[in-house]
């Protein structure tokens, strides 16, 4: 029984797991700044207060004041008491102020309480430049949260994997940090039409399949290596694209097997190079697939400076096809 | 300052009985953890109640346990002994072992009895005050009338999430009760050094929170203050701060042996007179609810619970060191290994 | 409320006209902010401070510029405007070019010029309130008579941080005025969305910090109030908060096109008649001091002034790629390449 | 001309370098919870506010209130005013509170300013586990920080590197956050009795040298190498000892010149394996020694668990000498 589908954008799509959740779950409700009366910073949320605050009477889309400690606390303790809250961050970058909700307390209670208690939270919001943001609004988070037992953490790429993650992530006890991308989100993707389509943790995707180099990324970056696969195709190389989607727990299955069938791997990641979550992949395909690589690992990332306004600037700083395709042919060399 | 008790004679004798009980039972209960930390069967931070008692009986007692909510910081090992919970449980769980509520995992800085309404137990000063708020949220999101008691130290009291958290609960019109327990110490710090003004009720003013300065030394008059402000707040659907003021008889933890830094032997001396145990007994005599003897057995019947409980926790064994990877996820495994 | 201004024959004619020419440089320069946001010249979140400029002027005026520290969030255009600071520097910033006071790497939201004392410039909501007690710290440690501004916005005013820093600053007693500009919005969240109490200036009683709400559209009240609060603050060396009443006639930020999910027209509408400029206008004529004539004059003036300022920004080269590596550290170099 | 030498403990030369850097420059002073009146939780600064502030009549000894935010908010905005603070967190831990201040305002002020403004800040503090303080108060913080452009980062293993890197930490005009561990404070070492003695940043040491495998780590865990490396000596493996020290700026050359003279690498960690900094390091040998590689590197981290309290399940997550010598002993079959 194939699912008909839809074509929409990242957006939608993530819009359209949350109605359908808070359709599905009186549990469920939004919260954060601006979300409600102002439809979001970046419209996901467009329409929910309208129709779950204003036609239905409920208070189910909350706005609250500029206090990410404060308010994701609370949704923290909410959880705590069996509600399911979907918290979005403006960007991720201002989740900063949250981390000791976000690590000290929903990451451990599970583990704190010894299983009396379950936090099911999902932190949601763009991550990453923009443009021209500045060096305050620019950040990637994931690296960071994908360092911390007790959460799950997701970035993905495409709007069906973003549809069916955050659907499964809102259904699931554990609280999790799902990583958009305000790059991503006019990008379109085919959506199935079945209100309980969900994806599982932990899973990578081959988005296109290769032979001589495996070209492993995520967010927007898995899109970067798309665009790099092809001008490797005008060369005669054949690439296999990984898009890793779920950072904790880590598909590393799927990435070893590439590597292994592939022998070459680069690692692309927009975050800061120097500490960032490409160290965790690179060193892993290291230890786990030495005697398969004909080269090294390589990483590229984003350039260790605070980001630059400046759009000359901040586009230096972000990987760019070049720079992936600069360190393949010094890698084949 | 806190307003003067007036004892009006409503208590039955029953009741003054069981709030006797209960001071005694955390007071002893308490000690005893001390003598397991010297011993070291108890190992981290440890922060014992002692002196504090009349706080939380007073206000357990306003509450209707296993339906409202109650959390607190670190130091809370008094409030679950007196709401039902297993204190085998408790005392298990503050030496690390198997049968203590987190098997383990959480220790002094963390006890829960989910079950009986107790979440915890919580480590980082202040950061535990949108969670107390947040299970109000829940109660009021659910329109159910539970209320949620936030107790919170004078020190926490500076924290910047709680006022954030006071502004949304007056926002939000949610029922939580912030009780901000004033015993003029943060760990090290006296009072007037870190509060630029050491009311600290008036925190709740500018949110258009009523508040107010209550006395935590007379367990009688905190029940009366503890039952008017929990009746209003179920009634109301509104928050409320109330500063309570206590005194820690001990050091700020187990750790601290150098009392002498922050506080003169004089003080602790003044101090030990609003003992909230001594003066209920006071009462009780004068009242004619029990004599000395009755007292003294009562005591003798505690000191051998506290007793019993102690020797059932050091029976209890260690956890597994497989068990290390439980509840990190619900219905998921951890990655294992080095 | 707002004490009403009562406007008492005090200002210089001389004094007049350069406020009302501080006022319109920043509000031309400002509309010419957001015609280069247009044309595509600026990028990524830019906030004028049109309907606000009373505010920024009274304030300037009250202080000894270049001595005093200044400090705000990202709606940061004016102050240096008034201040002294080099406008194609200001503008080149904006424009994120080499001639920029950060050499294009701070953008619209990240102007400083600290040769003046701004101090900028700042993107996360709140977080700039303890650098303002910060720099206030620093004046008191060296016993100088500096005082320091501090501006913050309505949504700033609820951060955690602030609530933390007041009680610092009142218990170190540091010459930090906190200035919070209730413009009546948080970005698209309306005041009693996000406030318990609309009534901020309330935040610093519980610090025992004096505190009160003023006029802000009235640039000689604010000249008033300001001189009279920093006055009291550099005698007394203690911090003050002060929440002033404005509105801000543009969108939060250039970016901003959907004003009528948080406001109606007719609001807006009957806000402008508060317009700070307008009212100094009729201040003037009142007062004799010029005519609609010179008004117009100087506003050609003021206006071909800020033309040159465009051009010469638009003049200015971007930077330099290799540029990207300067500044990261002081006498340091960055690991370099992806 | 050697420098006359003074055997004293970890904890001590931290306090002696505060000490003659106090009494050197009247713009330094020390900031933070209970390190005044009540000496220091860790007594790191025992004797200083009886010195300065009681007998000295100034102000240079500050106790706050427990406001990480907001104290290193203050500190910082001080900084940029030309005072050089030390900011102590009572644990490291609760460095996760002030983030915002320490990486969107002091790491990136001296870049968003186009270097209109220095920020002479020092954060210093016991970083990772203790003895059983549970999951909220055991955190290793310097992997998180080491990500940040922006930062000095160090996390020195003897009581001579702590002494001379503080005194160049405060002497510097970056931000630097300096990662001292509970374990390490009662361990000696002999200091230079010279009150110009500093260290240069970025400069990692040989503890031991070895020619068999290369023992890669900092902080506490180059003690832990140590111990293995006399364990390993006792089979007749000859293990050199790299100690890390500087995370940002780090010493790949010291790390790689290692690597290639005994073509095998293990990284040891305490904080969580997962994202930690170990997998940086191990993907940089990977990447930059291929070739000199005889066997895959191998990280030993933490386990991806938050901390428990049970000494028993305590001592399963952090990397001990066994679960290091496993890692060799799997690598060298
Ligand atoms: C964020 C944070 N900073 C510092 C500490 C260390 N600490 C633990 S308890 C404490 C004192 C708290 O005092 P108070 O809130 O008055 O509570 P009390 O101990 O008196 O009950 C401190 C500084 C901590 N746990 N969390
Ligand atoms: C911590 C943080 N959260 C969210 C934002 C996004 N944001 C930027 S400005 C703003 C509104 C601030 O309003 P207010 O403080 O009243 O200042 P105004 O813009 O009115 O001058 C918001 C939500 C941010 N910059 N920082
Ligand atoms: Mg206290
Ligand atoms: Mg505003």
């Amino acid at each position: 029984m194939a699912a008909v589908l839809t074509e929409m954008s990242y957006r939608d799509a993530i819009r359209r797991a949350i109605v359908e959740e808070l359709d599905r779950d009186k549990d469920v409700f939004v919260m954060g700044e601006d979300i409600g009366r102002y439809q979001g910073t970046f419209r996901v949320t467009e329409g929910l207060f309208k129709k779950y605050n204003e036609e239905q009477g409920e208070w189910r889309i909350i706005d609250t004041p500029i206090v990410e400690p404060g308010f994701t606390g609370i949704a923290i303790g909410a959880a705590m008491a069996g509600l399911r809250p979907i918290v979005e961050m403006m960007t991720m970058s201002f989740s900063i102020l949250a981390l000791d909700q976000i690590i000290n307390h929903a990451a451990k209670i599970h583990y704190m309480t010894g299983g009396q208690v379950k936090v099911p939270l999902v932190v949601r919001g763009p991550g990453g430049a923009a443009k021209q943001l500045s060096a305050q609004h620019s950040h990637s988070m994931e690296g960071w949260y994908a360092h911390c037992p007790g959460l799950v953490v997701l970035a993905p790429a495409t709007a069906r994997d973003a549809y069916g993650l955050l659907k499964a992530s809102i259904r699931n006890d554990n609280p999790v940090v799902f990583t958009e991308n305000p790059g991503l989100y006019t990008t379109k993707g085919e959506i199935p039409d079945d209100p309980d389509f969900t994806l599982p943790f932990g899973k990578a995707n081959i988005l296109k399949e290769g032979k001589d180099i495996s070209l492993i990324g995520y967010s927007r970056m898995t899109m970067l290596n798309l665009e790099v696969a092809e001008r490797l195709a005008e060369d005669g190389i054949d690439a296999e694209v990984v898009d890793v989607v779920s950072l904790l727990p880590l598909d590393t299955e799927t990435i070893f097997n590439s590597v292994r069938k592939t022998h070459r791997a680069v690692v692309v990641y927009e975050d800061w190079k120097h500490g960032g979550f490409g160290g965790e992949i690179a060193s892993r395909i290291g230890e786990e697939c030495f005697d398969d690589l004909d080269a090294p690992v390589v990483r590229v990332g984003g350039l260790n400076v605070p980001m630059p306004y400046s759009r000359v600037l901040e586009l230096e700083c972000m990987p760019k096809v070049d720079d992936v395709l600069a360190s393949i042919y010094k890698l084949l060399k | 300052m806190a307003k003067q008790a007036q004892h009006e004679l409503t208590e039955s004798p029953a009741q003054l009985e069981q709030f006797y009980r209960e001071m005694l039972y955390i007071r002893r209960f308490e000690e005893k953890c001390n003598v397991a930390y010297r011993q070291g069967l108890v190992g981290g931070y440890m922060h014992v109640y002692i002196g504090m008692e009349a706080t939380a009986v007073g206000w357990n007692d306003a509450i209707k346990v296993g339906y409202d909510y109650v959390i607190t910081a670190y130091r809370d090992h008094a409030q679950p002994l007196i709401m039902g919970s297993d204190p085998v449980k408790v005392m298990a769980e503050i030496m690390g072992r198997k049968d203590g509520y987190s098997q383990g995992k959480g220790g002094s800085m963390h006890i829960y009895d989910v079950e009986n309404g107790f979440f915890g137990g919580w480590g980082i000063v202040g950061g535990h005050t949108p969670l107390g708020a947040g299970l109000a949220f829940a109660a009021k999101y659910r329109k159910e009338d539970r209320v949620a008691l936030c107790f919170l130290g004078d020190g926490a009291s500076n924290a910047g999430v709680f006022f954030e958290t006071l502004n949304m609960a007056a926002l939000w019109d949610l029922p939580v009760i912030f009780i901000i327990e004033n015993n003029e110490f943060a760990m090290g710090t006296r009072l007037e050094y870190h509060a630029a003004d050491t009311e600290l009720y008036k925190r709740g003013e500018p949110f258009g929170i009523k508040c107010e300065r209550v006395d935590g030394m007379d367990v009688l008059q905190v029940r009366k203050d503890a039952q008017r402000i929990v009746d209003w707040v179920r009634e109301n659907q509104k928050p409320y701060v109330v500063e309570i003021m206590n005194y820690r008889f001990a050091g700020h933890g187990a750790a601290d042996n150098d009392r002498q830094l922050y506080r003169t032997k004089e003080e602790e001396e003044e101090n030990e007179k609003r003992d909230p145990i001594a003066r209920l007994e006071k009462i009780l005599e004068e009242r004619n609810v029990m004599n000395r003897e009755k007292m003294e057995a009562i005591d003798e019947e505690i000191s051998e619970k506290v007793e019993e409980i102690y020797e059932a926790a050091v029976a209890s064994p260690h956890p597994d060191p497989s068990e290390v990877y439980d509840h990190v996820y619900c219905d998921m495994e951890p990655e294992k290994g080095h």
